[in-house]
Formats: structure tokens, sequence, C-alpha cells
């Protein structure tokens, strides 16, 4: 097995790691890169909580190789935050009590943003079909989904 | 309504920024310097003597720090129940035999996962197989395999209440009838699974991270089967990534990374993985349920007989205390004139069942709503008028189990058939169920034998007024932090802004019991009261001294501000007065004291909450498969304190409840749980959760702190029980077994249509 | 009525044959393998079948032994 | 956890078809990796190199012309297939089908190609393809071959890909005038894959008597099963209520579903029936409209 180099921009860093190919990207972000903030649950990428966005697009971490996201955007969820200035979404979250234990938030979030990117005034429907990638034990998903639904109706616009 | 300043308002969740942006440690994220991994090699036997280990490979396998067994530990059995010593039957680690498949048999501390993993590979174990046992009616039958020595017939423990004269009271029922009903597990599914980091160091010290809801049970555990002082034990769960009662027992995780750390004297980090997290932790318990209840014509309950046989897995755990709870709960929340129960908790070699959110509740609960709807049916009485007639009532006491105060069952019967009628019609797929329930806050006896008071807490006022408030509580995501800090804010007059928790923490803490039966709320609440309450005195001291009023106690402080209660109009800012106070104690900070041990308080429990949920279903009357679209909840939780923690409360209890009650299967093959991943093991997600409503019915509980009383576990247990109803409404099918899955219900459709 | 064991009283024999099964520990168990009854299996037949034919087979035992308990 | 392997990165199709050559026998090719990483990190599958065509955007579109109807590259995701406008348009099962596959994630990085190589009889796009009469195109450095979808699955997680091969392209025949095409899934959860799934291909001759039909049944055999017996008895008769009753018993019957965990034989068989008869009725009236 031999080592490869690869770069990875996260939350607006650039990183160069040498790795062995083998390396989840969660793995990189956690336990190379030292972004905590994604979490993991599970070995069946079934539980949503590693989700991360990739040039855009929100992915399990977990199911992905590190190689394969070389010289990709990543966001997590420490990206979120703009030097303390909270985004929409996790003043939304605040607001509706949208987490409980906090162990899915990070990767709840990272859907929800992915959602909205891509389709800025969802329904309920296509809400539910955002996050239902991501396993919450706690919240039973309602508060989540109620936080999504103010953010996209521009409740937390800017300025 | 009383007006209070902080409680029952909109708060955010003080713990919410560190969760929302990803900077929350949780265990699983703990990394310490010269840390090293371990990994635990599991039983795949259901039953087996241990003959021998060999780990002479695994040793030279470069990496490998330390292998432990059995034979290495004290040998302690340890168990919650302290109390009654034969009850502590859990050595953790197996010694001479493994009685569950996925027993930890050997530990493994080396520098990467990777390798700790691959030792376990080259151990080789011995084992002489026993002949093993799954099912409490075949172990309990003469002749079946021994699980425990000096436990015959595999009966590990008895549970019976009893008043009234059931044989005489059943002589004036009109109506007798008489179901048996089987009712599966449920696993927490937390989604941060069981881990710790343990560091032994030099001094004899232990500092063990730990994802848990009572740091003060793990801290005194360790030190039991360890042999260690409990003050030279610390445990520190600052965020716990889910409980839901999977977490407050002493697990392997903790005891592993302990051991290993004691032998190697560096940091050692254990991570369950998900299918470790399935198949090796306790789960809540599967029963066997008849009962036998007699009612008048008119509809009025007389008498009502149980007997349960739970299926306790191969060891305690708290599995005594959620047979004693489901036999007092089938009786919950109505009034009968003569009631007996009999539980008995059977030995059996699969995983051990204990404690889950409910505790025992659901599974009665199910079995008593569904045979009163049956009931209501057969004599032709509207279920909500059987159920108003005998609920429970204010002032009510359950013969020698319980006194009730506070009972809002009449409001939220009433709020609920309201709603069921709004609806009108229903279109001919579709259906409600309604089912009542109530709930404990918190348990009154003291088996875990603790000498401290059952909560404790101290409040410390700084120069600046700031308040730190140090509670033993433990935060599990149910927000007690957050609903702790609003009864601080509201007892002392300031903001919850003001007020900085520190939880999780046995150094620092006071002792706690911690988060279990629903018990923070009402136990810790008080503590909190009380420590708030005795700060403030302090300050009135010397605030009566700048006004000079001329009573003391007309003094109080209310949002930051020390006010003259007879003339509002005039006040010192609380700010001012706090800095006089330290001047005036030689520059001591403000200590406030606070405790509660609930004794002889009603009985098993200080207070009881109470609600109805309705739920409303669509059906596929050809496939059996059902589609929850509605679930309304009233629910009278005393004084509601954490406005937003209630709600959230609610709808995570319904996704869990409705999981036990038609998703969450967890099929066995001799003794192997066949679906230890969340692919085959179906938990709720966001694209099958109703709409949901709470009705807040607002009481007031003397015994709570402001009036507050439980909204944790109780939500829990009406679920499953209204989904039955439902289905026995549109189908007109009595559904014995649970979870309801589409293949039980069509099989059930398809008998019927045979008779 | 008194239990022949712990010589508690109760009103009924029922409700010290209930208690005797209920307490469940050393001496009660052997007192009722002592009268030629199986605890565990008065026990298991209290457990699965309806009825109480183990609480009236140990109550009649218990009448009858009253007069030795003085 | 993943046992160590070479990772090759080919730059084209070319190289890519050129590495299968030398290392075909040990290696494995991972795009989007959504099945593949599972088996690999419960240490199922274990190659000894692992070559990545994730990134060949030569075999990433969806393209669709009058005369010979869609082709989609073998890296197309399904995320770009359940919103691609052109097979919306032509092919509104496709999308419909995508839309209820996996999750979100799970759809934004794998890939239609991963998908039917990974040869799940229980996967969804299996059924509505070989339903629409898809084909596929096979590539070596020999050349390149296409064989009907139903051809391409030979048994459980099986296919008729050689060592030396790569899944180039699906290619879906022009759809016929007054046709439709209709897949459900039984499941518990949303985006569980089916505990049985059907898809019905239903084309009319002028008036309302059935030309062509293909009824594709889901995780009810080692491969998506062609209910070809009740096919027969579909063709050159007009749709009624009764008819699709019967054919959906033939459908039950023809089945070889298994027992497992989430269900028993015979509930699967009669789900057969039910998805059957409602899939046939849906793509009937759905013909008879367009």
């Amino acid at each position: 097995m031999e080592k490869r180099l690869i770069h990875l921009n996260v939350n607006g860093e650039d990183y160069e790691l040498y790795i062995n190919p083998k390396t989840l990207l969660v793995e990189a972000i956690r336990d190379i890169i030292g972004l905590t903030g994604t979490k993991r649950g599970c070995e069946s990428g079934s539980c949503g909580a590693c989700t991360v966005i990739v040039d855009g697009m929100s992915v399990k971490s977990c199911s992905v190789l590190a190689v394969q996201a070389d010289g990709k955007k990543i966001l997590t969820v420490e990206g979120l935050e703009q030097n303390g200035k909270l985004h929409p979404l996790q003043r939304a979250f605040l607001d509706y009590g949208s987490f409980q234990c906090g162990f899915c938030t990070p990767g709840m979030l990272m859907s929800a943003k992915a959602l909205l990117d891509e389709n800025p005034n969802p329904t309920k429907e296509e809400i539910k079909e955002g996050i239902d990638g991501n396993i919450c034990r706690c919240t039973g998903y309602n508060s989540i989904i109620r936080a999504i639904e103010a953010v996209a109706k521009g409740q937390y616009k800017e300025g | 309504m009383k007006n209070y300043v902080v409680i029952n308002t909109h708060i955010h969740n003080i713990d919410g920024i560190a969760k929302v942006t990803g900077r929350a440690q949780y265990t699983f994220d703990i990394t310490l310097p010269n840390m090293l991994y371990g990994k635990i090699l599991r039983s795949p036997h259901p039953h087996a003597r241990i003959i021998d280990i060999d780990v002479s490979k695994a040793e030279r396998l470069p990496g490998v720090k330390a292998i432990v067994t059995g034979k290495d530990t004290l040998g302690i059995k340890q168990g919650i129940w302290r109390r009654y010593k034969e009850l502590c039957d859990e050595p953790i680690l197996a010694i001479e035999k493994v009685r569950y498949i996925g027993e930890p048999v050997v530990a493994v501390a080396a520098t990467r996962e990777e390798i700790a993993e691959e030792a376990l590979d080259l151990i080789e174990v011995k084992y002489e197989v026993l002949p093993a046992v799954f099912e409490p009616p075949e172990a309990i039958k003469k002749g079946a395999p021994v699980i425990h020595e000096g436990f015959e017939r595999n009966i590990n423990v008895t549970r019976h209440i009893e008043w009234g004269d059931v044989d005489e009271a059943m002589k004036e029922a009109d109506y007798i009838r008489e179901d048996w009903f089987r009712i599966d597990g449920q696993h927490h599914v937390c989604m941060e699974t069981r881990c710790a980091v343990s560091s032994y160091t030099p001094d004899g010290k232990l500092l063990v991270y730990t994802s848990t809801q009572a740091p003060y049970y793990i801290q005194v555990l360790l030190a039991w089967v360890l042999g260690l002082k409990e003050s030279d034990v610390r445990v520190i769960s600052k965020y716990t990534g889910g409980g839901f009662g999977g977490k407050f027992e002493l697990d392997a995780a903790q005891f592993v990374s302990a051991i290993l750390s004691m032998k190697t004297y560096r940091p050692v980090k254990v991570v369950f993985s998900r299918e470790e997290d399935f198949i090796a932790s306790k789960r809540r318990t599967p029963m066997y349920y008849y009962t036998r209840t007699g009612v008048k014509k008119d509809g009025t309950f007389v008498a009502r007989e149980t007997r349960v046989l739970t299926n306790g897995g191969a060891y305690t755990g708290m599995g005594a205390t959620a047979l004693y709870l489901t036999g007092f709960f089938h009786s919950f929340p109505y009034k009968w004139k003569a009631y007996r129960y009999d539980g008995f908790r059977v030995y059996t070699n699969t995983m051990p069942s204990s404690a889950m959110r409910g505790f025992g509740a659901p599974q009665a609960t199910f079995c008593s709503e569904l045979q009163i709807e049956w009931i209501a049916k057969e004599l032709g009485i509207d279920p909500f008028e059987i159920r108003r007639k005998n609920g429970h009532t204010p002032g009510y006491e359950v013969p020698g189990q319980a006194y009730i105060q506070s009972c809002g069952l009449r409001e939220c019967l009433d709020e609920i058939e309201k709603w069921v009628k709004s609806k009108g019609e229903l279109p001919p797929n579709r259906a409600i169920g309604i089912s009542c329930y109530g709930f404990m806050s918190g348990g009154i006896f003291n088996w875990f034998d603790t000498p401290y008071s059952f909560s404790s807490a101290v409040v410390q006022i700084n120069y600046d007024g700031k308040v730190d408030l140090f509670v033993g509580a433990q935060d599990i995501g149910q927000g007690s932090n957050t609903t702790l800090a609003i009864i601080c804010a509201e007892e002392l007059g300031v903001r919850v802004e003001d007020i900085r928790v520190h939880s999780g923490d046995t150094a620092v803490c006071p002792p706690d019991l911690g988060a279990w039966g629903s018990r923070q709320t009402l136990m810790a609440g008080n503590a909190v009261k009380m420590a708030a309450a005795d700060a403030k005195r302090q300050l009135l001291e010397i605030g009566a001294a700048k006004m000079r009023p001329n009573i003391v106690y007309d003094l109080d402080i209310r949002d930051r501000k020390l006010i003259n209660l007879s003339r509002p109009e005039r006040w010192v800012d609380y700010f001012e007065v706090v800095k006089d106070a330290l001047r005036g104690k030689e520059g001591q900070k403000i200590i406030g004291r606070g405790f509660y041990t609930p004794h002889r308080k009603g009985m098993i429990s200080p207070a009881y909450s109470y609600g109805v949920q309705a739920v409303e279903i669509e059906v596929d009357r050809e496939t059996g498969k059902i589609k929850i679209l509605n679930c309304v909840t009233a629910h009278d939780c005393g004084q509601p304190i954490n406005k937003l923690g209630v709600l959230g409360q609610l709808e995570g209890a319904v996704a869990m409840a409705a999981g036990f009650g038609y998703l969450e299967y967890m099929p066995f093959e001799e003794g192997k749980l066949m679906n230890p991943n969340l692919v085959d093991y179906k938990v709720m997600r966001s694209t099958e959760m109703p709409e949901t409503e709470v009705i807040e019915i607002e009481t007031y509980e003397p015994e709570g702190p402001f009036g507050a009383k439980e909204a944790g576990e109780g939500l829990t247990n009406p679920t499953a029980a209204a989904l039955g109803n439902a289905i026995f409404h549109a189908f007109g099918l009595q559904m014995k077994e649970v979870p309801m899955t589409p293949e039980r219900i069509w099989r059930a459709l398809r008998e019927k249509k045979e008779k | 009525m008194k239990c022949p064991v712990c010589k508690k009283e109760w009103p009924t024999s029922m409700q010290v044959a209930r208690h005797i099964l209920g307490t469940g520990d050393k001496p009660h168990r052997e007192w009722v393998d002592g009268q030629g009854l199986s605890f565990f299996d008065l026990l298991v037949e209290q457990a699965l079948s309806p009825g109480n034919k183990s609480y009236q087979i140990l109550s009649e035992v218990i009448e009858k032994v009253q007069a030795e308990i003085r | 956890m993943i046992r160590d392997f070479t990772y090759l990165k080919p730059s084209s199709l070319s190289e890519a078809l050129k590495m299968l050559k030398d290392y075909g026998e040990e290696a494995k090719i991972i795009c989007g990796g959504q099945s593949l990483l599972i088996l690999m990190r419960q240490g199922m599958v274990t190659p000894s190199y692992l070559m990545d065509i994730k990134h060949l955007d030569e075999l990433r579109y969806i393209r669709f012309d009058e005369r010979n109807g869609a082709r989609i590259g073998a890296t197309a995701t399904h995320r770009e297939i359940e919103r691609s406008p052109l097979l919306r348009q032509h092919y509104p099962v496709l999308p419909e089908m995508e839309r209820r596959l996996a999750t979100i994630q799970t759809r934004n990085w794998g890939t239609i190609g991963g998908n039917l190589a990974h040869a799940d009889p229980a996967g969804d796009p299996g059924p509505v393809l070989v339903a629409l009469g898809a084909s596929v195109t096979l590539k070596s450095l020999d050349g390149e071959r296409t064989i009907p979808l139903e051809e391409f699955f030979v048994d459980y997680f099986e296919t008729a890909l050689r060592k030396d091969e790569i899944l180039y392209e699906v290619s879906i025949p022009k759809p016929q005038r007054r046709s439709a095409c209709t897949y459900t899934k039984f499941n518990l959860i949303e985006s569980d894959m089916g505990i049985v799934s059907c898809a019905c291909f239903v084309a009319l001759e002028d008036g309302e008597v059935m030309k062509d039909v293909k009824i594709v049944l889901g995780n009810a055999g080692p491969v998506p099963l062609r209910a070809r017996r009740a096919e027969e008895m579909l063709k050159g008769k007009r749709g009624d209520e009764g008819l699709f009753e019967e054919v959906a018993k033939v459908c039950s019957e023809d089945s070889q579903p298994v027992t497992d965990i989430h269900a028993s034989e015979e509930y699967r068989r009669h789900l057969v029936y039910v998805l059957a008869k409602r899939m046939l009725r849906k793509a009937f009236s759905e013909a008879k409209v367009c």
C-alpha cells in the first residue's frame, strides 16, 4: 500500500494530507484535520451523523474515500459560522429547539443547508426528504422541520 | 396562572451554541496524549463455560500493550441494585461462564484501533458450550439449563402488588375478560454509542470521560469493582449523545477502559461499534402479559388480576424495577376496588433487559388500554366515558402504593375528546385511537443505597452578580441544564443568561442520582430552588439594611431588582446589592446550598404526571401497512418550566414510542440478534413522523418546584396503546403482539376473515 | 393467621400464602419444601396458569399448621 | 476496518480499461461506493486493487434523441437522473423511482453504474430499467458489447461483467406511443429498499388493447424477475379489473421470494400480488391517456 498526497479545502482552508488511500473522508476530517464537529454513529452508512457538504452536495463522509474528495471544497458544521456570526439555520435551530443531545445536529445542519442551497423554498414533504438520511432519536424531527421552514420563509434574513 | 418572569417562557437551550456550532466535545471526540485504543473480544455462544484463553499470539503483535480477561479483575459481581447483593450478578468481563452472545471475554489495548482489532483475531478461547434457553416460558420449566447458580428455575426476582380482595370483587363484576399479550423488546439506539476514555495515574487516581446519565453511579460502581476509594475516581460527562435509560449502569466501555488503563498507566479509549451497541448493551424488557379484568355493566371497574413473565436476559441490571413498575402502571391511571399483580423476571441466555424510557409503563399501558377499549366496545360504553368514570382524581390514594396530589386527567380527557369530535366523520381508511397514561417523577426507594441526598445543588454568586450553579443532575439532551437554570433564575430573581450551569463532573458537582425515572425536574429542581432561596435570603439581609423596610419578608428579588413587595416602586438594583453583600462578608462569595430527598412522599414517587393521547392513522387494508398522520397529546406536567423542552420531549417520545409500537422489531435466532445495524433495525425517520401537537394542561403539584412534575418518560407510554386502539377501530382487530408490523396486521386480518 | 416462618400476621390464610410466595427468601422456601410441596412448582404454576391453585394449596397447609405456631 | 489496497486512479476510460486488463483478477471498481464501501468496512470484500472511476466525467452524461431514446453514462449520479428534465419528460417513472431511492446523501454521490453493477435484487433501478427494455454497454480493451439489462443480471450480486470490462452506459429505447411505465415498492421506511417491488410497462394499440406488457418483480428472486407467463395473459387483451386480478395472482405464483427477518415468503407473495395488480391498473390507465 503506498500513501497518496491529496488536497482538501475544508471550510475555506486548504489542507494537504499524505494518507493511506483507504482513509475515509470522515476519518480525514475528524482524526487528521481534527474537526470533531462531524460525528459518526454507525458502520453501515445509515445514520447520517457524518453528513458534510462536498462541492455543494450533502454526502455521508463515512461512505466516501478521502482520496475521492481530492481537490474538492468541503463544508463541515464548523464552517457554518462566519467569525462569530451564526448561520440562519443555526439561529433557527436555537429558536425552535431543533436539537436535544446534539449528536446528530452537525449532520442535520449540513443536510438542511444543502437542501436550502439547492431548493430555496421547499415544501414540507421536500424538507422531510431532505433530512430523511439523518436519524435523530431525541427530537422527533418536527422541530427541525419547523426551523428549516422558518429559514426558507426568510425569517432569518441577514442585515 | 402565576406571572413568572422566566418560567414557561421561550428560553433557548443553554448548551445550544456549543451543540449547533460543532464545538460540543462528546466522549466520542476526546483524545488524550499517549492514548491507547481498547477493543473487546465477545462471546459467540449464548451459554458456555470458559475453559481456556490463549493470548500468547496476540501479545506478540507489535503495538499491543495490554490484554485482560475476567481473571485479571477483582472478579466482583457488580450491579446497580447495591441494596440487594444477590441481585448484583454481573462481572462485566466474564470469569468462568458466558451467559449471552456478545458478553465481553477478553479486552486488548493497543497503540492503534486496527492493531487492537487484529489482536482479537489472534486470541483463542476454548469454550464448553452449554445448552441455552431464550424465552421465559421455556426457561422457567423444570430441567431447563440453569443460568445462574442458586436461582432455581431461572427465576431472578419476583414482585407482588395487591390491594382489596380480588376473588371477592370479581364476584361483583358483570363482565370479565382475560387476555394474553406478548410485548417485544426495543433498543435505545442512542446516536452516540457507549464509549469511555479512562486515565489511571501513578498517584492512584482514575479519571474517566464517559457518555452516561449518572456520573455519580459510574464513579461509585467503578470504585467498587476496581478496589479504589470513591473520591479517587472522577467521572466527567460534559455532553452525552443520548441515554434513554441505557446509560446509567456500569458498561463494558467504562470498566474495560479503566482496567486497561490501570494496567498500562496510559489513557485508554473504548468506543462501541453500532453492532456492539446493539448486541452487548441492555434493552427494554420484553414481557408476556396475562391480565383478567372484571367490570360492572355500567362500566365501573371492579377488579383486575395480572401476571407477567419478563425476559430478564442474562443479568439483573435494573430489571427488578422494571418488573415492579409494569405491575404498578398496569393499574394506572384508574381506580380499582381490588388489584393483584404477580411479576416474575426470568433469566435467559439473551442480552440483559433493563431500563428504557417508560420503564415497563409502555408495556403495561398497552395491555391495559387495549383491553379497556375492547370492554367499552363490548358493553357499548363510550371510550371517553368509561375512562372518565374510573380515572384517578386529585387526592386519590392508590392503596398502599401512591398518594396522588395533582391530577389533570379529567381535563386531558376533555381536551382530547374535543379534538376527536372536531375531526368529525373520518374517511373509510382512517381511524383514531386514544390512550390514557400516567408516570412518576422519580423513585423514592434507595435501591442504590446512596448515603448522600438524592439531589443536591450549590449556587455561587460572584462579584458581578453572575451565578455559578453546580448540580449533580445530568443533561443527556432532555434539557435539565436549561430547566434547572430557569428554576434558579426565577427563584433568585435574575435572568437565565446570568447563570452558568456546571454539571457532569463528579469532582466539581455535588452528588445526584442522575437522569432516570424522569426525576430531575422535580428532585434536582427542588434542590436548585432551595439553594437559590438560601442565596437570596443572604442577599435580602443586606438588601434590608439598604432599604430598611418595616418587615424584612416584605422584600423579594424579581428580574434583577430587589423590591419591596408592598411598595414595588421602591427597589434597589440587584447587582449593587451583591457588591455590598460581598464586602459585608469579608469578600466571600455568597453560597447557597440546596438538597432534596423524598422521604415518604407519595410512597413510590413524589408526584405523578397524567395525560391522554390520540393518534390518527391511515391504513392500507390490503397490505396491513399503517401511516400515522396525526398525534395530539394533552399532558399534565404541573407547571411547565422549560417551554421548548416539554414540546421537544413530547415529539421525541412520539417518535420512540411509535417505533416501539409498529416498527422496531428485534428478531433473534438461537440467542443471536439478527438485525444489529441501522439498515435492518427500523428507526423512525423524518418521512414517517406524524404532525404532533401538545396541549399543556397546567395544574399545580405541591411537591414539585413551582408546581412542576415530569414530562420525560410519561410521554412514551400512550403511543403504542393509541396505535393499537386505532387499529382496533380501523380493522376490528384485537392486536396482542407488539410491534404491530404490517405482516402481523395482515395475518390477523386473514384469521379474522377465516373466522 | 400467622406466617409459620416469620410470625407476621394477616387476616386470611390466602394473604399469608401470598406473603410466603412473594418473599421467596431461603427460610420461606425451605418451609414450603418441608411441607412436602415444591416452592418453585407452586410459583411457576402461579405464573403460567389463570386461577390461584397455588395459593389455595398453600393456604390450606397454613391453616392446618396454625395450631402449632403458638 | 478496511484492508489495505493499492489505489488506482485512471485519467481516462481507455487508461481504466488498460488497468483492468493488467490487474483485472484482483481489482474492484469503485464509483460512488455507497454499497461497496460498507462491504469493505465490514471486511466482506477485500480487493488488492481498487480502481476509482468516480471522477471520469467522460461517463457522466444523460442524453436523449428522438430516434434511439436515452443514453445514461455509468457515472451519472442518482440525483442527476432524479432531476433530469429530459428524463422527466420522456421517462417520468425513472426520476420518480430515483426520488425514493435511499437517502439524499446516497443519491448525491452514488451512481447508476455502481448500483447496477452491485446487482442487489432489491435495488430500485433494476426492475424499472428492465421494464423500460433498457440495455447496457460493457467496454473492455478488446471492444464493446451491448446486452439487454435482463441478461446483465446473472444471480444474487452477480452480473455478466467480465473481469476486464467496465459498465459504460445504460440505453433506453424510444418511448412508444400510448405507453406508460409505473413502479412502486413496499417498505416500512420511505428510504428503505423494497421488501418487494414491482415495475409494469404497458403499451396499447389504438383503442385499449395491450400490445406489449412487461411486469418486473424486485426482491422476489435472485434477479429482477420477469413475470412472463402473466405478461402473455395480457397481450392482445383489453385491460380490465378482473384480468388484472387474475394476472396478479399468476405473478405471485411465479415469483420466488425468500423468508428473511423482514418478511415471510408467504407475505412477500401476497405483496407481489397486491403491487402487481396496482401497478398494472395504474400503467393501463396512464397509457390510455398519453
